[in-house]
């Protein structure tokens, strides 16, 4: 049911946990299914430095996080702002259709990580209760 | 090939080692056809008749009233059908809103393609539905009331006795799919007042692809598949010689040890939530008065698809309540028939144990569950910030 | 309990010892429910997948027109029933007079309990349907064909393609009973213009209660099973993993050697034939144009039934065509369509080989039938005066 | 299916066979389903002294002729007359539904042992073809 990438980053996410004093935050969050991250940057002027992430979903949107973690910790922004949907669908590897939408989440993720912006996280920071939106 | 430690006894269960025994034999040696004259069929025969005297004394029905089906889903769809059909003057019924689709999908046949009206039941916190609402909903168009035995999600035990009374008391058809209920609470479709009753093997340690129905009167209903006049004419199609044999042992098997069954799962049971208690917080259980086998957990702060992934990578296997989809229409019915959030019915883990579950494994899995909740809640932003 | 010699092959099949294997394995290790998402779960899915395209492959179809069955009978109300309720603007059927009542029965439903019209093709003397008797019945309302392969009494060959060809350039749906036709001639579904087809496992030495349906366009019917959504959402119900992965392991087998086996076969009734010539008089064989395994043999002087009890105390086994029965509707309805007297259908018997059979199972059971035949008719006042 | 007594008279008719010259035949047939026993009777003053019989039919009328043959042998007309339809349904044993119309075909043989009247044998002495009457 999961490919093997999807399967071993799951079981074995990189870069996990809260950051004390991020640059930058990154929020993702599918209004939908409510999968959620939280991703944070350390960053000089053109690259970012060190990655890291908390996150709420299911096996593949934590894969995901996981996965996009490693491809944009030491890249350039212009790296970053470099790849397409077609690479996330590469990194991914084959997914079922219930799980396609994880290709939208890796590439918000990378999107929001070629010009991160916010500073400091939301107070509501995840999503809950019916109706799946931002709370 | 066979699992570390199977928690998923409510999805299907191993065979029982005399099941297995028995059907092994019987495919080799049993292959008569039950319809021929000679020595082999006759062979085949008299083994389906044992093993419909062995149900009919499990539901404390006439051997005659067991009708050998493919699974309660045929047996459902059987009797929903076959009566409503049969009995179109009416044309109103009424099921619960927690039933499993083998009942809502047959009602909903009806609804879109014979006309009739459905009426939905409400349960309460528990997820058990109440006679009152029941009465109430009951007009004189209506046909047929179907609820079943024991929920399949949450394992809640539904008012049988007092839905099938009150179903005689006013002359409508009642319909019970008793599937999570065998083995678990004693049947005796006499005293529940049930017209008709649905069994699957495969829930009891017996082979997938047979079931029975149960009929007090089969001249109620229109058969649902027509031909050679098989199963006393009601069910045509040769039979399933070797599965109706593994039913009938897995019947006999339960008769035997159904109450030792029993304690040695609520053991297990209590031992599972103990420790949960002592190593785990943030949990809550859904539903009440349920069947001891059925653990339907809400576990706060992480998903239950990605726990349940994570459980199966370290060998335990339990059923979730909520497939991986942003899609809403695929969250549990039942659990939002109780009143569940969406993040709660997404959080949800279904644990359910069977009689060959072994109190080591269930300290194994606790352990595994543990630590795997503490793995993925170290890193959720529900849990962490 | 294994017969002497087993000429029954039209009821049913042994167990190809290759198919015995692999269920015996399966009914033990492979018990996950293939809905489930851990390893056993999947692995059953893939097996009831390896089984399907086995099948596709044997009928020349996709996978994703194959619906896994509890047998030919659920497959064939599946079939007639599911389309002509969901197309009621037409609401005639054609059929043979020589159906199995699997279909039979299907159509009768439909006739008596939803107001449908019946026609039957008659037959000529050999058992063959003429496709210029079938264009004569076809009206505007026509809205069903079925016809079956291959007949399961008398072995007949029906004309299927040149009725495919008809129906579809007529437009009409066209159903087709193949339950005799596998392993005996090849089967393919997009040369035969079939929109349905159905397959009986235990009858190509698969087990029993297993059956497929091939569909070329599921829209076009209801299901007859209603629930979970398995088989793509067609048919559901929790599967018969160990059957289907019987059934499909069958089909392999007769992929590599149906050839091989109707050799055999052709070379045993050629032999069973020669020999009768040599040894006994004032027999026939009904219909003509017949697949090799099935030889309907009328035995002038003495019952049927008399015959074949006295036969399978000697460990012969075969069928007949009339139950002793004094009610004359209990004669076989397919030797009435061939013009046979009751005389004559009364004094039939029918040997069907197997891919197991043996010459020396033949001369055995030539001898017998022959000492059998010759003391019956010593006493019988039709061979005496 | 069927019980041992049929099932052993069915396999070992006893007095089976033509006579050469009969006292009495006796003609037995059931309109229906064409099952026919011709019985042949030699006799003294008040007892049947032998008996044979041929029999067209299925096995248990084929048995019942074998048991009837038996009984009736040696016996005095009276104690053959003194039998009951009940004595044939204990002689036969248990039959299925469909067997059931065999406990006919016996009390007639019985019925005709007690009072032979007939000589010979009519012209066209077995059931045939469509119709299932006696032609
Ligand atoms: C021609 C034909 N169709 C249908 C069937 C029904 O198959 P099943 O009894 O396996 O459902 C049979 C066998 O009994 C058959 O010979
Ligand atoms: C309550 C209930 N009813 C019906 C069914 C359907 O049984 P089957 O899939 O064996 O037809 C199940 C199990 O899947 C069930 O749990
Ligand atoms: S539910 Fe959102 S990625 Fe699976
Ligand atoms: S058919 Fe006449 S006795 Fe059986």
């Amino acid at each position: 049911m999961f490919n093997e990438i999807i399967s071993e980053h799951f079981m074995n996410p990189r870069n996990v946990g809260k950051m004390s004093n991020p640059d930058f935050v990154i929020e993702i969050g599918n209004p939908i299914c409510g999968d959620t991250v939280h991703m944070f940057l350390q960053v000089d002027s053109n690259s970012i430095k060190d990655v890291s992430y908390l996150s709420y979903g299911c096996s593949t949107s934590i894969a995901t996080a996981s996965i996009l973690s490693e491809v944009v910790k030491g890249k350039t922004f212009n790296e970053i702002a470099s790849y397409q949907k077609s690479d996330v669908i590469k990194w991914l590897g084959e997914l079922e259709p219930a799980q396609n939408h994880c290709v939208d989440i890796g590439y918000n993720i990378l999107s929001e990580c070629a010009k991160p912006k916010q500073r400091k996280l939301t107070e509501n920071n995840f999503l809950v209760e019916d109706g799946g939106a931002l709370t | 090939m066979s699992p570390d430690i199977y928690l998923d006894n409510n999805a299907t269960t191993p065979l029982h080692e005399d099941v297995y025994r028995k059907m092994r034999y019987s495919l080799k040696y049993q292959y008569g056809n039950p319809s021929s004259n000679y020595e082999i069929g006759i062979n085949a025969k008299k083994s389906i008749q044992y093993a419909r005297n062995n149900l009919a004394e499990f539901l404390n029905a006439e051997p005659e009233q067991i009708t050998f089906t493919s699974g309660a889903t045929e047996s459902n769809s059987t009797a929903i059908i076959g009566y409503c059909l049969k009995n179109k003057s009416k044309n109103h019924i009424i099921t619960s809103s927690i039933e499993h689709p083998a009942i809502m999908e047959a009602c909903k046949y009806l609804q879109v393609s014979h006309g009739f009206d459905v009426s939905y039941l409400p349960v309460n916190k528990d997820g058990i539905v109440q006679i009152n609402h029941l009465a109430s909903l009951i007009t004189p168009k209506t046909s047929l009331v179907t609820v079943m035995m024991v929920n399949n999600e949450i394992g809640s035990i539904q008012p049988i006795k007092k839905i099938g009374a009150l179903c005689k008391a006013l002359d409508i058809y009642f319909h019970c799919d008793a599937v999570q209920g065998a083995g678990k609470l004693p049947i005796d479709v006499k005293e529940l007042n049930v017209n008709s009753l649905s069994l699957s093997a495969h829930k009891i340690y017996g082979p997938k692809g047979v079931g029975c129905l149960y009929i007090e009167d089969k001249n109620q209903l229109y058969p649902l598949l027509h031909g050679g006049a098989q199963e006393m004419g009601f069910r045509s199609g040769t039979e399933n010689v070797t599965g109706i044999i593994g039913f009938g042992q897995a019947v006999e098997c339960l008769m035997d040890h159904w109450i030792n069954d029993i304690q040695h799962i609520t053991f297990l049971r209590n031992k599972f939530i103990g420790q949960l208690n002592q190593h785990l917080t943030d949990w809550s259980i859904n539903g009440g008065n349920t069947v001891p086998s059925t653990l339907s957990l809400c576990i706060h702060g992480i998903r239950g698809e990605a726990l349940a992934y994570a459980l199966s990578q370290m060998g335990v296997f339990v059923s979730i309540a909520s497939a991986c989809s942003s899609s809403s229409s695929k969250l549990s019915h039942v659990l939002k028939a109780l009143g569940k959030s969406q993040e709660e019915i997404r959080s949800t883990i279904r644990v359910s144990f069977g009689r060959q579950n072994t109190i080591q494994e269930i300290e194994k899995a606790i352990n595994i569950l543990v630590t795997t909740t503490s793995k993925l809640r170290s890193f959720s932003p529900m849990m962490v910030n």
